[in-house]
């Protein structure tokens, strides 16, 4: 049991996984010499050498283009975009290619590859570095798309979606990569990736968030705790296939479901859970599932991105709402 | 026109002073100071029988989709001699990956022709196994996989499997595509990606003068070949209608990746005989004339001069290999009415090596759907 | 009145835009000389000339990156992506600029931009060429998305979206392009372009259903008078911004609603919609809003693209099921 | 090493025996063949003054961004000799298109440096108005911008503004990006749409050497000014810590795209001096030693030693740039300060030019969760 930041655990699953199998390779802008902009693959390049750990030209289809080639190879390349918002350019490859060799070919291919993004808001940066890019990847047959909330989880996530025969989109909550720490033991037997956790137990209402949102949950139920109410907070981890069973169950009980995530609120996940929660619960929802999301507008400038990543207010304030109706 | 500060203006894509030739329309053979070499008449033969099938195979499956079995298809007619040229270059274990037109070289791959008629007839979206013919599946997003191949070819540098010596392990890979495709960004990248690691990759670009309705200084107002040198590696123009010029040209280039002396972009400068596939309508955008000039270029016809002419093939030759056409035509006819249609049900199971839950879910409410059809017309 | 093909009606609709304003220009591949693989811009070049009607290198990106720059210098670009799934190339210039001038610069930059893509399956095609990306652009910020369905509307819509400040996906249901005819009265005042339309009344459920599936939907609702159940069904036309209310009005009178398009399941429309409707009529609704869409798989094989495509059964199937809560 | 069969090598990327150079480190002028000129005094105490205001307002804006004020600043150290020549040669009509690190041509076209901080507080996405200076906001995704630079010249060409022989008519486009950026699919893809279309662009390459810790070695292994051959058009590398030599060539580039001569390439040689930005540590990846020796080819330092040897300036002129420099960043840490936050409200407003009913909703909910706040506040 180490206690570490959610970027050193991401770092040390890297590690390991690179150890447990020669064909993983990690590929992006910067991730050698410097171990890039993060620092999540620092140390590896004087490890593994650069065969392994690949400084590449600067162009994300070029990234991600090669990397299927490589898998094509037999290799498992791990890839770093360096930004939610770089992360476009390699759209094409990415839904045209990665997510569809398999298909494709009748499972002839297949495409183990990790993309790891950066995601979400909150660190202050300029245009491009805060977006969240998730919907467009879970809306894509062919990708599983998972994102981690803690370094335990980060630990263990990264390792198993290298493992996976499937390409994995993996979406780390960049403003908790330093901020947040926590225990980590790498001797574990983690659950399965796919599989949906409930963070906390509660009665009268459901949260649901992933990434960067669970711990403003956390601190939502606590509050609400304080105030008599007792909320469950549900992490997903897997966006794509969507674990909600655990979600279902919670819902049957409390009657009702708040989403809350940094994406937009159009077509963000909240739109997807609340329409399958509500096809799966009808008769047990007290109230429509309620939404609390970034706003159906561009990421804004930084000296106001606290008005638009969803706040311990906002989650709250839906939460009195479910009650309202 | 010299621009006075900059210097003399890029010369035109219309220029082929550089064209290399092996085989002269009228099939006689010319030396190259650079690419010349012998060819046994054995190899010009099978060359000959290679382009012969190849037609073939092309006109067979152009008239399976005017008779409604096929959705569409790409015509590679008048391109046989670039593709056997090249397809004929590869060692076994080299990795080519193609767009949609070259059935020559997936004819050179092993790759059976109703295998081609599959995906055209929507029976599959490219049925064959790329490992079994290290040959990629067809790939309909321009330029896309030129970044594959670059990244395969990665692959085989960390597999030590250039430069060695060893002739049956040294292993190049090639991206065939177009002049159209030179425009898109993903081919660009991949020249950057090829030089900067060296990788053994060699770029093969079928110039067939358009690109649908453009034409090919639409994408590019000098010789495409040229391309390579602003990336910092050989281009080369050849004789695409030339099967000997474009086998040598390809060979070399492929000899060079091997080496691990890096990517090369060979430019086949050929001509597109057909339509761009057969929902196109080419007497919109060109001149009959044009078309015209090229027959006199046609690939296999200077073959058959030249095989004729030197007395290195008879009749018995020319009608055994018409014969083996015919069977071919009609095998495919045949295979391609049998080929049988997927099961709607399976694309839930093909979309991942690791079935989800959500899928498997979606693919009983599918089986729950059709069954009460099933039930209805009982 | 005339009567006219789709195609012609968008063909006449983008002659008439472009004698409107001479600053229209139409740019793309195979647009000019062939007039488009499906002939939209037929003619175009012959009357306008190729400063205006611009056959483009092959590169997606390109096209949409020098339309930017097009319009930066004032001209009102209509620009033709061959087909849905070679938009991809294009996305980043797409969602991270097209969708993003007017924000960034506070409005001083404006972005009167249409993107044309011919969309849907049903066609016969080979891969990539029958995807529906609407979704994808409806998650986007800054875009408007919207789509016809008949040519009238065809007529009327591309002259609006071109007239438009915003920049405008404009989906196209390819396989209705020569298939579906209908009357065009050229002088008619179009109803504005946001707005959605009740194509029929109806009491006992709702549909909504936009572009190709709207024929789909029309039918199942003969098919369902006839066994006596009176279904309502709305085109809401554009997809961004939504007008739900019409949705909402018909919702609180039918207390049942089926969303029906091509795009995959999850995190397509439908979900939007789902969620939405919920929140607004969450005590009307008698039966949860259920989803008949593309699965959650690429799209398919040719010769089963049929079992694909939401149908008239499957339609009338979930109409049956929102009776059965 | 040549290659036997497609001849020699490529030249590495270190190979700098053409770059055009009109002052060299120590001051000297030199001439050039073809870009050889003549500059006044003034002229070049006018470049001194740029370059050290430009140097002032960066080494500001670091210390605002040390000090809090800014979340982030890429600093243009070292690179003001290849702003500042390229930005000065510019005609009001001329438009550019920048990255984010031309605070030289942003100071050139008339932004006020208060505006460019404004971007990197956050209080902006880049908040002057592209028309009201003939240029572009800052853009941060890569490459993409050089499309918009490419489309925008052909805007020109379709307003006849090239080629009429009027001087404050015609029109040259300029993109600016780094070597980093000539990887990106887009740039490449701007060249094939400039040279296909012969557009009024000139793109303007400053290499200083790194893409953050990537050597520009890692984006090509010949010099990258002779990526325009492989496109057409024409190529030049220049001293870009040489502000003479930089202004000369950029000249002559824009005046052949204003001609209608098409577009040119520059590679303006330079260096990185700083940081990739403030949250960069480039000790982690690059050798003091070559900092050190890049700080000899210092752009200002040589036009100071080129002014005083040749008396063109005196201590008085120096103590007045100075003074000018201090009143610069006195002004900028005042007006920093005093930026204001943008209303969060806005944004709603901000997305189209026509609100949707949509976006007004959202901002009535958003305006209401407000007030009840403002209300337990009261
Ligand atoms: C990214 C992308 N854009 C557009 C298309 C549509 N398209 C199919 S073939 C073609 C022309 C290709 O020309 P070229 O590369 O010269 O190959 P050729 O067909 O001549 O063999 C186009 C535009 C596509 N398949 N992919
Ligand atoms: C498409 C994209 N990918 C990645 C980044 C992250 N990034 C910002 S600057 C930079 C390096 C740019 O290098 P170069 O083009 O040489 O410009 P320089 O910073 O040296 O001026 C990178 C990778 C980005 N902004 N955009
Ligand atoms: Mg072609
Ligand atoms: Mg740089």
């Amino acid at each position: 049991m180490t206690t570490m930041t959610l970027a050193k655990a991401l770092n040390s699953g890297l590690r390991r996984a690179m150890e447990d199998d020669e064909k993983v390779l990690v590929m992006g802008e910067d991730v050698g010499t410097l171990g890039g902009v993060f620092r999540i693959t620092d140390g590896l390049l004087k490890d593994f050498g650069d065969d392994r750990v690949i400084d590449t030209p600067l162009a994300e289809s070029g990234i991600v283009g090669t990397a299927v080639g490589l898998a094509l190879r037999g290799y498992r390349p791990v890839v770093e975009i360096q930004f939610d918002g770089f992360v476009y350019p390699a759209y094409d490859q990415i839904v045209s290619q990665v997510a569809r060799f398999h298909f494709r070919t009748q499972g002839k291919v297949r495409m183990p590859m990790v993309i790891r993004i950066p995601f979400g808001g909150g660190i202050g940066a300029v245009e491009h570095h805060s977006e969240s890019p998730e919907a467009q990847f879970v809306h894509t047959p062919g990708l599983k798309v998972v994102t981690c909330s803690n370094p335990a989880d980060a630990y263990a996530m990264i390792q198993q979606a290298i493992r996976a025969d499937d390409p994995v989109i993996f979406l780390e909550p960049k403003r908790l990569y330093h901020s947040t720490k926590g225990e980590v033991d790498e001797s574990a037997t983690p659950p399965p990736l796919w599989q949906s956790r409930v963070v906390q137990a509660g009665t009268d209402a459901t949260l649901v968030a992933y990434g960067p949102t669970v711990s403003t949950c956390l601190d939502a139920a606590a509050v609400a705790a304080d105030e008599g109410r007792s909320l469950e907070v549900i992490d997903p981890r897997t966006l794509s296939p969507l674990d909600l069973s655990p979600v279902f169950d919670s819902v049957r009980r409390t009657g009702r479901l708040v989403v809350v995530h940094e994406a937009h609120l159009t077509l963000g996940m909240g739109a997807e859970i609340a329409a399958r929660v509500t096809e799966e619960c009808f008769h047990s929802l007290e109230a429509p599932v309620l939404r609390v999301t970034g706003y159906d507008t561009p990421y804004p400038s930084a000296r106001i991105e606290e008005f638009y990543v969803p706040d311990l207010d906002r989650v709250l304030d839906a939460v009195d709402r479910t009650f309202g109706f | 026109m010299t621009d006075p500060v900059f210097g003399p203006a890029p010369q035109q894509a219309t220029d082929d002073l550089e064209l290399v030739q092996l085989l002269t329309p009228e099939g006689e053979r010319v030396d190259h100071p650079v690419f010349g070499r012998e060819f046994s008449a054995d190899q010009v033969r099978g060359f000959y029988r290679d382009m012969t099938l190849v037609r073939r195979l092309d006109i067979e499956a152009t008239a399976l989709q005017r008779h409604g079995e096929l959705g569409l298809w790409p015509q590679s007619l008048g391109q046989e001699g670039a593709q056997i040229g090249a397809g004929r270059a590869l060692s076994p274990q080299d990795f080519g990956f193609p767009t949609y037109r070259e059935h020559g070289i997936a004819w050179c791959r092993g790759v059976d022709p109703v295998r081609l008629l599959a995906l055209f007839r929507g029976v599959d979206q490219g049925g064959w196994d790329p490992f079994e013919h290290n040959f990629g599946i067809y790939s309909i997003v321009i330029g896309s996989h030129t970044l594959h191949a670059t990244g395969y070819a990665m692959g085989v540098q960390r597999d030590g499997a250039v430069g060695t010596g060893d002739a049956t392990r040294d292993t190049a890979v090639v991206a065939f595509f177009g002049d159209g495709a030179t425009s898109q960004g993903d081919v660009n990248e991949a020249f950057v990606f090829a030089a900067s690691y060296n990788a053994p990759v060699v770029f093969f670009c079928q110039n067939n003068q358009w690109a649908i309705s453009e034409p090919s200084e639409r994408q590019s107002r000098i010789p495409l070949y040229r391309r390579a040198q602003g990336f910092g590696f050989p281009g080369v123009r050849v004789d695409g209608n030339d099967v000997l010029a474009t086998y040598a040209v390809m060979q070399a280039a492929l000899q060079r990746a091997r080496d691990g002396q890096g990517p090369t972009l060979i430019e086949a400068y050929t001509y597109r005989m057909g339509a761009h596939t057969t929902t196109d309508d080419p007497t919109r955008y060109r001149l009959s004339d044009d078309v015209e000039q090229w027959k006199l270029k046609d690939p296999i016809s200077r073959v058959e001069a030249h095989l004729r002419s030197n007395g290195f093939a008879d009749d018995d030759f020319f009608g055994e290999v018409a014969a083996e056409a015919d069977a071919l035509g009609e095998r495919m006819r045949r295979e391609c009415h049998a080929l049988p249609d997927p099961a709607p049900r399976d694309i839930f199971a093909m979309v991942h090596a690791e079935q989800t839950a959500e899928l498997a879910a979606q693919q009983a409410v599918f089986d729950a759907h059709v069954a009460s059809f099933e039930e209805v017309a009982r």
